[in-house]
Protein backbone atom coordinates (compact mmCIF):
# COMPACT_ATOMS: atom_id res chain seq x y z
CA UNK A 1 0.00 0.00 0.00
CA UNK A 2 0.87 3.42 -0.79
CA UNK A 3 2.58 5.22 1.99
CA UNK A 4 2.98 9.71 2.88
CA UNK A 5 4.74 11.18 5.53
CA UNK A 6 2.40 13.45 8.20
CA UNK A 7 4.61 16.32 10.10
CA UNK A 8 3.13 17.46 13.34
CA UNK A 9 4.07 20.55 14.51
CA UNK A 10 3.95 22.63 17.90
CA UNK A 11 0.79 21.57 20.24
CA UNK A 12 0.31 19.16 17.55
CA UNK A 13 3.69 17.27 17.66
CA UNK A 14 3.65 17.54 21.47
CA UNK A 15 0.19 15.84 21.67
CA UNK A 16 1.19 13.13 18.33
CA UNK A 17 4.61 13.18 20.82
CA UNK A 18 6.17 12.83 17.06
CA UNK A 19 7.31 15.08 14.41
CA UNK A 20 6.81 13.20 11.59
CA UNK A 21 5.05 9.70 11.06
CA UNK A 22 4.69 7.64 8.04
CA UNK A 23 1.10 6.55 7.08
CA UNK A 24 -0.98 4.46 4.65
CA UNK A 25 -2.76 6.26 2.54
CA UNK A 26 -6.28 5.29 3.32
CA UNK A 27 -8.72 8.41 3.23
CA UNK A 28 -9.62 9.66 -0.11
CA UNK A 29 -8.56 13.18 0.48
CA UNK A 30 -6.15 15.03 2.90
CA UNK A 31 -9.68 16.07 5.30
CA UNK A 32 -9.98 11.89 5.79
CA UNK A 33 -6.16 11.95 6.22
CA UNK A 34 -6.12 14.35 9.41
CA UNK A 35 -9.58 13.05 10.28
CA UNK A 36 -7.68 9.64 10.77
CA UNK A 37 -4.99 11.54 12.98
CA UNK A 38 -7.27 13.31 15.09
CA UNK A 39 -8.77 9.73 16.14
CA UNK A 40 -5.39 8.32 16.46
CA UNK A 41 -3.80 10.83 18.38
CA UNK A 42 -6.67 12.82 20.02
CA UNK A 43 -5.72 16.42 18.12
CA UNK A 44 -8.63 18.73 20.16
CA UNK A 45 -8.46 21.24 17.00
CA UNK A 46 -11.42 20.78 14.36
CA UNK A 47 -10.10 20.70 10.85
CA UNK A 48 -11.62 24.19 10.27
CA UNK A 49 -8.88 25.78 12.39
CA UNK A 50 -6.32 24.15 10.36
CA UNK A 51 -4.33 24.85 7.20
CA UNK A 52 -2.69 21.77 5.59
CA UNK A 53 0.13 21.94 3.69
CA UNK A 54 2.14 19.19 0.77
CA UNK A 55 5.76 19.32 0.11
CA UNK A 56 5.92 22.64 1.54
CA UNK A 57 3.06 24.57 0.02
CA UNK A 58 -0.56 25.42 0.94
CA UNK A 59 -2.68 22.57 -0.38
CA UNK A 60 -7.35 22.16 0.04
CA UNK A 61 -8.73 19.31 2.14
CA UNK A 62 -10.04 18.06 -0.50
CA UNK A 63 -6.95 17.15 -2.73
CA UNK A 64 -6.16 13.90 -2.30
CA UNK A 65 -2.88 12.38 -1.15
CA UNK A 66 0.03 11.66 -3.14
CA UNK A 67 2.16 9.02 -2.67
CA UNK A 68 5.03 9.89 -1.06
CA UNK A 69 4.29 13.05 -0.27
CA UNK A 70 4.88 15.34 2.73
CA UNK A 71 2.03 16.28 4.56
CA UNK A 72 1.68 18.93 7.15
CA UNK A 73 -1.16 19.87 9.48
CA UNK A 74 -1.16 23.51 10.36
CA UNK A 75 -2.26 24.86 13.69
CA UNK A 76 -2.79 29.11 14.08
CA UNK A 77 0.43 30.40 13.45
CA UNK A 78 2.61 32.90 16.14
CA UNK A 79 5.60 34.05 14.85
CA UNK A 80 6.44 37.61 15.23
CA UNK B 1 14.75 38.30 -4.98
CA UNK B 2 13.54 39.48 -1.59
CA UNK B 3 15.03 37.16 1.13
CA UNK B 4 12.60 35.85 3.94
CA UNK B 5 15.21 33.88 6.22
CA UNK B 6 15.16 31.85 9.51
CA UNK B 7 18.23 31.89 11.87
CA UNK B 8 18.84 29.57 14.85
CA UNK B 9 21.26 31.74 15.71
CA UNK B 10 20.92 36.17 17.17
CA UNK B 11 20.06 37.95 13.99
CA UNK B 12 22.69 40.60 12.91
CA UNK B 13 20.94 43.76 12.32
CA UNK B 14 23.89 45.13 10.80
CA UNK B 15 24.14 42.94 7.98
CA UNK B 16 20.60 42.92 7.35
CA UNK B 17 20.79 46.20 7.43
CA UNK B 18 23.14 46.52 4.75
CA UNK B 19 21.02 44.14 2.67
CA UNK B 20 18.40 46.43 1.44
CA UNK B 21 20.65 50.07 1.41
CA UNK B 22 20.74 51.51 -1.66
CA UNK B 23 21.92 54.95 -3.38
CA UNK B 24 17.97 55.87 -4.65
CA UNK B 25 16.87 54.62 -1.58
CA UNK B 26 16.04 58.77 0.79
CA UNK B 27 13.39 56.20 3.48
CA UNK B 28 13.99 52.73 5.32
CA UNK B 29 11.82 52.17 7.67
CA UNK B 30 12.25 48.66 9.94
CA UNK B 31 10.38 46.70 12.43
CA UNK B 32 11.75 44.66 14.94
CA UNK B 33 9.73 42.18 17.50
CA UNK B 34 11.34 41.89 20.41
CA UNK B 35 10.81 38.76 23.28
CA UNK B 36 8.55 40.56 26.01
CA UNK B 37 7.95 39.87 29.47
CA UNK B 38 4.50 39.55 29.77
CA UNK B 39 1.90 38.40 27.96
CA UNK B 40 -2.01 38.88 28.57
CA UNK B 41 -1.42 39.24 32.37
CA UNK B 42 0.96 36.84 33.08
CA UNK B 43 5.18 36.64 33.33
CA UNK B 44 7.28 35.44 30.85
CA UNK B 45 10.56 33.97 31.09
CA UNK B 46 11.66 33.00 27.61
CA UNK B 47 10.15 31.32 24.89
CA UNK B 48 11.00 29.08 22.21
CA UNK B 49 9.94 29.49 18.11
CA UNK B 50 9.38 26.63 16.11
CA UNK B 51 8.89 26.41 11.81
CA UNK B 52 8.11 24.80 8.88
CA UNK B 53 10.87 25.78 7.42
CA UNK B 54 9.94 24.99 4.29
CA UNK B 55 6.83 26.25 3.48
CA UNK B 56 7.94 29.12 6.11
CA UNK B 57 10.38 30.78 3.76
CA UNK B 58 8.49 30.19 0.58
CA UNK B 59 5.49 32.34 2.44
CA UNK B 60 7.68 34.58 3.85
CA UNK B 61 9.20 35.45 0.18
CA UNK B 62 5.54 35.50 -0.88
CA UNK B 63 4.93 38.23 0.97
CA UNK B 64 7.74 40.13 0.37
CA UNK B 65 7.34 39.65 -3.25
CA UNK B 66 3.73 40.87 -2.32
CA UNK B 67 5.15 43.89 -0.48
CA UNK B 68 7.16 44.36 -3.66
CA UNK B 69 4.32 44.64 -6.30
CA UNK B 70 2.05 46.33 -4.06
CA UNK B 71 4.15 49.49 -2.36
CA UNK B 72 7.07 51.83 -4.65
CA UNK B 73 9.90 50.55 -2.50
CA UNK B 74 13.34 49.42 -3.61
CA UNK B 75 14.71 46.58 -1.09
CA UNK B 76 12.93 44.66 1.44
CA UNK B 77 14.52 41.52 3.56
CA UNK B 78 13.05 39.49 6.68
CA UNK B 79 14.57 37.51 9.25
CA UNK B 80 13.17 35.22 12.17
CA UNK B 81 14.36 33.86 14.81
CA UNK B 82 13.84 29.72 15.58
CA UNK B 83 15.10 28.18 18.48
CA UNK B 84 15.40 29.27 22.22
CA UNK B 85 15.04 33.30 23.13
CA UNK B 86 15.17 35.21 26.22
CA UNK B 87 13.30 38.41 27.68
CA UNK B 88 14.49 41.18 25.11
CA UNK B 89 15.76 39.10 22.42
CA UNK B 90 15.36 39.88 18.90
CA UNK B 91 12.73 37.49 17.27
CA UNK B 92 11.54 39.03 13.81
CA UNK B 93 13.50 41.63 11.93
CA UNK B 94 12.28 43.94 8.71
CA UNK B 95 13.86 46.33 6.65
CA UNK B 96 12.39 48.28 3.71
CA UNK B 97 14.23 50.86 1.83
CA UNK B 98 12.15 53.23 -0.78
CA UNK B 99 12.77 56.47 -2.46
CA UNK B 100 9.59 58.31 0.51
CA UNK B 101 9.22 56.92 3.33
CA UNK B 102 5.38 56.48 3.23
CA UNK B 103 6.17 53.20 1.09
CA UNK B 104 8.97 51.88 3.09
CA UNK B 105 6.27 52.68 6.37
CA UNK B 106 3.34 51.00 4.76
CA UNK B 107 5.48 48.16 3.09
CA UNK B 108 7.21 47.46 6.65
CA UNK B 109 3.76 47.13 8.05
CA UNK B 110 2.57 45.03 5.88
CA UNK B 111 5.06 42.43 6.17
CA UNK B 112 5.10 42.13 9.76
CA UNK B 113 1.30 41.79 9.71
CA UNK B 114 1.60 39.15 6.86
CA UNK B 115 4.34 37.07 8.30
CA UNK B 116 2.53 37.19 11.63
CA UNK B 117 -0.86 36.22 10.26
CA UNK B 118 0.54 33.41 7.72
CA UNK B 119 4.09 32.27 8.10
CA UNK B 120 3.80 28.96 9.78
CA UNK B 121 6.64 29.35 12.95
CA UNK B 122 4.83 28.81 16.27
CA UNK B 123 5.65 30.34 19.39
CA UNK B 124 5.76 28.32 22.85
CA UNK B 125 6.16 30.77 26.12
CA UNK B 126 7.65 29.95 29.38
CA UNK B 127 6.17 31.53 32.08
CA UNK B 128 7.50 32.50 35.37
CA UNK B 129 5.06 30.48 37.00
CA UNK B 130 7.52 27.43 35.72
CA UNK B 131 4.75 25.75 33.02
CA UNK B 132 5.07 26.75 28.74
CA UNK B 133 2.22 27.23 26.39
CA UNK B 134 2.08 27.08 22.63
CA UNK B 135 0.27 30.02 21.27
CA UNK B 136 -2.37 29.21 18.76
CA UNK B 137 -4.16 32.57 18.50
CA UNK B 138 -7.38 32.16 16.69
CA UNK B 139 -8.34 35.40 16.32
CA UNK B 140 -6.22 38.33 14.97
CA UNK B 141 -3.75 39.01 17.61
CA UNK B 142 -3.22 41.87 19.70
CA UNK C 1 12.37 62.93 29.34
CA UNK C 2 12.86 61.87 25.34
CA UNK C 3 15.77 62.84 23.44
CA UNK C 4 15.73 64.97 20.22
CA UNK C 5 19.47 64.87 19.08
CA UNK C 6 21.63 67.18 16.79
CA UNK C 7 24.79 65.77 15.53
CA UNK C 8 27.88 66.63 13.39
CA UNK C 9 29.34 63.36 13.61
CA UNK C 10 27.75 59.95 11.99
CA UNK C 11 24.92 58.38 13.72
CA UNK C 12 25.82 55.59 15.69
CA UNK C 13 22.37 53.43 15.33
CA UNK C 14 23.24 50.87 17.44
CA UNK C 15 23.62 53.38 20.66
CA UNK C 16 20.73 55.24 19.50
CA UNK C 17 18.40 51.89 19.73
CA UNK C 18 19.98 50.88 22.35
CA UNK C 19 18.33 54.32 24.25
CA UNK C 20 14.17 52.69 23.51
CA UNK C 21 15.04 48.98 24.29
CA UNK C 22 12.90 48.38 27.46
CA UNK C 23 11.75 44.72 28.76
CA UNK C 24 8.23 45.46 28.27
CA UNK C 25 8.31 46.01 24.62
CA UNK C 26 7.54 43.71 22.33
CA UNK C 27 7.69 46.14 19.14
CA UNK C 28 9.96 48.33 17.74
CA UNK C 29 9.60 50.61 15.12
CA UNK C 30 12.66 52.76 13.52
CA UNK C 31 12.62 55.09 10.55
CA UNK C 32 16.08 55.92 8.56
CA UNK C 33 16.42 59.03 6.59
CA UNK C 34 19.67 58.68 3.98
CA UNK C 35 20.95 61.15 1.93
CA UNK C 36 19.80 60.07 -2.19
CA UNK C 37 21.33 60.71 -5.12
CA UNK C 38 18.94 62.26 -6.96
CA UNK C 39 16.27 64.55 -6.17
CA UNK C 40 13.01 66.42 -8.58
CA UNK C 41 14.99 64.79 -11.23
CA UNK C 42 18.63 66.30 -10.16
CA UNK C 43 21.33 63.88 -9.79
CA UNK C 44 22.77 64.97 -6.40
CA UNK C 45 26.30 64.80 -5.14
CA UNK C 46 25.69 65.33 -1.30
CA UNK C 47 23.97 68.16 1.07
CA UNK C 48 24.50 70.22 3.94
CA UNK C 49 22.29 70.24 6.90
CA UNK C 50 22.08 73.61 8.70
CA UNK C 51 19.75 73.79 12.04
CA UNK C 52 18.70 76.75 14.67
CA UNK C 53 20.07 74.35 17.08
CA UNK C 54 18.31 75.69 20.24
CA UNK C 55 14.88 75.46 18.95
CA UNK C 56 15.53 73.04 16.63
CA UNK C 57 16.21 70.52 19.96
CA UNK C 58 12.99 71.94 21.95
CA UNK C 59 10.63 71.36 18.88
CA UNK C 60 12.29 68.25 18.38
CA UNK C 61 11.36 67.28 21.75
CA UNK C 62 7.93 68.46 22.10
CA UNK C 63 6.99 66.30 18.90
CA UNK C 64 8.68 63.48 20.78
CA UNK C 65 6.27 64.48 23.81
CA UNK C 66 3.74 64.57 21.54
CA UNK C 67 3.95 61.11 20.05
CA UNK C 68 4.44 59.95 23.73
CA UNK C 69 1.27 61.49 24.97
CA UNK C 70 -0.86 60.34 21.70
CA UNK C 71 0.27 56.84 21.48
CA UNK C 72 0.43 53.89 23.62
CA UNK C 73 4.60 53.88 23.46
CA UNK C 74 7.15 52.70 25.88
CA UNK C 75 10.29 55.08 25.03
CA UNK C 76 11.51 57.47 21.84
CA UNK C 77 14.71 58.85 20.36
CA UNK C 78 14.99 61.01 17.53
CA UNK C 79 18.29 62.01 16.01
CA UNK C 80 19.47 64.54 12.88
CA UNK C 81 22.94 65.16 11.71
CA UNK C 82 23.88 68.47 10.84
CA UNK C 83 26.72 69.07 8.41
CA UNK C 84 28.05 67.82 5.44
CA UNK C 85 26.97 63.96 4.35
CA UNK C 86 27.42 62.23 1.20
CA UNK C 87 24.89 60.35 -0.43
CA UNK C 88 24.06 56.99 1.35
CA UNK C 89 24.77 58.99 4.77
CA UNK C 90 22.16 58.62 7.60
CA UNK C 91 20.36 61.80 7.96
CA UNK C 92 18.40 61.31 10.52
CA UNK C 93 17.15 58.51 13.17
CA UNK C 94 13.78 58.05 14.93
CA UNK C 95 13.27 54.85 16.30
CA UNK C 96 10.22 54.00 19.10
CA UNK C 97 9.86 50.98 21.31
CA UNK C 98 5.91 49.97 22.52
CA UNK C 99 4.09 46.80 23.82
CA UNK C 100 2.42 46.20 20.59
CA UNK C 101 3.35 47.06 16.86
CA UNK C 102 0.43 49.82 15.77
CA UNK C 103 1.47 52.38 18.25
CA UNK C 104 4.64 51.91 17.62
CA UNK C 105 4.86 52.14 13.95
CA UNK C 106 1.59 54.97 14.42
CA UNK C 107 4.40 56.89 16.69
CA UNK C 108 7.59 56.90 14.53
CA UNK C 109 5.64 57.98 11.46
CA UNK C 110 4.34 60.57 13.67
CA UNK C 111 7.55 61.84 14.49
CA UNK C 112 9.09 62.21 11.40
CA UNK C 113 6.25 63.60 9.33
CA UNK C 114 6.54 66.78 12.47
CA UNK C 115 10.08 66.75 12.85
CA UNK C 116 9.88 67.45 8.58
CA UNK C 117 7.23 69.72 8.70
CA UNK C 118 8.27 71.42 12.05
CA UNK C 119 12.14 71.72 13.10
CA UNK C 120 14.14 74.09 11.78
CA UNK C 121 16.78 72.17 9.76
CA UNK C 122 17.45 73.51 6.23
CA UNK C 123 18.96 70.82 3.57
CA UNK C 124 21.31 72.71 0.91
CA UNK C 125 21.77 70.28 -2.14
CA UNK C 126 25.03 69.86 -4.21
CA UNK C 127 24.04 69.21 -7.73
CA UNK C 128 26.44 67.04 -10.34
CA UNK C 129 26.11 70.01 -12.55
CA UNK C 130 28.00 71.40 -9.91
CA UNK C 131 25.38 74.13 -8.36
CA UNK C 132 23.87 73.89 -5.28
CA UNK C 133 20.59 75.39 -3.33
CA UNK C 134 18.73 75.43 -0.38
CA UNK C 135 15.34 73.87 -0.13
CA UNK C 136 12.61 75.79 1.14
CA UNK C 137 9.40 73.66 0.60
CA UNK C 138 6.30 75.74 0.71
CA UNK C 139 3.90 72.71 -0.06
CA UNK C 140 3.88 69.03 1.89
CA UNK C 141 7.11 67.44 0.73
CA UNK C 142 7.08 64.76 -1.47
CA UNK D 1 19.23 102.96 22.00
CA UNK D 2 18.00 99.43 22.87
CA UNK D 3 19.53 96.54 20.48
CA UNK D 4 18.90 92.93 19.92
CA UNK D 5 20.43 90.27 17.43
CA UNK D 6 18.59 89.05 14.73
CA UNK D 7 19.97 85.27 13.51
CA UNK D 8 19.45 83.60 10.13
CA UNK D 9 19.50 80.69 8.16
CA UNK D 10 20.08 78.94 5.24
CA UNK D 11 18.60 81.17 2.41
CA UNK D 12 18.50 83.80 4.46
CA UNK D 13 22.17 83.37 5.94
CA UNK D 14 23.49 83.61 2.42
CA UNK D 15 21.57 86.81 1.09
CA UNK D 16 22.68 88.59 4.33
CA UNK D 17 25.99 87.15 4.07
CA UNK D 18 25.87 87.08 7.49
CA UNK D 19 24.56 84.64 10.32
CA UNK D 20 23.44 87.14 12.95
CA UNK D 21 23.53 91.58 13.48
CA UNK D 22 22.89 93.44 16.21
CA UNK D 23 20.40 95.77 15.30
CA UNK D 24 18.79 99.02 16.88
CA UNK D 25 15.00 97.93 17.75
CA UNK D 26 13.05 100.31 15.32
CA UNK D 27 9.91 98.47 14.60
CA UNK D 28 7.66 98.41 17.24
CA UNK D 29 6.78 94.25 16.88
CA UNK D 30 8.59 91.56 15.13
CA UNK D 31 6.64 92.17 11.39
CA UNK D 32 8.34 95.82 11.13
CA UNK D 33 12.01 94.03 12.41
CA UNK D 34 11.58 91.39 9.63
CA UNK D 35 10.74 94.52 6.55
CA UNK D 36 13.90 96.35 8.02
CA UNK D 37 15.88 93.35 7.00
CA UNK D 38 13.85 92.34 4.20
CA UNK D 39 14.34 95.70 2.40
CA UNK D 40 18.61 95.85 4.19
CA UNK D 41 19.17 92.65 2.61
CA UNK D 42 16.42 92.64 -0.21
CA UNK D 43 14.87 89.37 1.25
CA UNK D 44 12.69 87.96 -1.66
CA UNK D 45 10.59 86.16 0.94
CA UNK D 46 7.46 87.43 2.20
CA UNK D 47 6.77 87.68 5.71
CA UNK D 48 3.76 85.66 5.28
CA UNK D 49 5.80 82.41 4.26
CA UNK D 50 8.34 82.28 6.91
CA UNK D 51 7.70 81.87 11.00
CA UNK D 52 9.57 83.92 13.72
CA UNK D 53 11.13 82.95 17.10
CA UNK D 54 12.29 84.89 19.98
CA UNK D 55 15.32 83.18 22.42
CA UNK D 56 14.67 79.58 20.81
CA UNK D 57 10.55 79.88 20.80
CA UNK D 58 8.56 80.53 18.41
CA UNK D 59 7.25 84.06 18.79
CA UNK D 60 4.20 86.19 16.90
CA UNK D 61 4.47 88.70 14.08
CA UNK D 62 2.63 91.03 16.58
CA UNK D 63 5.21 90.59 19.45
CA UNK D 64 6.74 93.62 20.75
CA UNK D 65 11.09 92.92 20.52
CA UNK D 66 12.43 92.62 23.31
CA UNK D 67 15.83 94.26 24.15
CA UNK D 68 18.80 92.06 24.22
CA UNK D 69 16.80 88.73 22.63
CA UNK D 70 17.72 86.86 19.55
CA UNK D 71 14.86 87.30 16.68
CA UNK D 72 15.30 84.19 14.13
CA UNK D 73 13.55 84.42 10.84
CA UNK D 74 12.74 80.84 9.85
CA UNK D 75 12.11 80.24 6.31
CA UNK D 76 10.44 77.08 4.85
CA UNK D 77 12.16 73.76 6.81
CA UNK D 78 13.83 70.75 5.07
CA UNK D 79 15.23 68.66 7.20
CA UNK D 80 14.47 64.72 7.41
Amino acid sequence: MATLTLLYFASLRERAGVASETVDIAAADLAGLYGDAQARHGFSWPREHLRVAVDGEFARWDDAPKAGSEVAFIPPVSGG
Amino acid sequence: MPAFLLSSVPLDIASLRAQVLDPRAGGYASFEGWVRDHHAGRAVDGLDYEAYAALAEREGERILAEATARFDIIATCCAHRVGTLAIGDLAVWVGVSAAHRGAAFDACRYIIDETKRRVPIWKREHYREGDADWLHPMAEEA
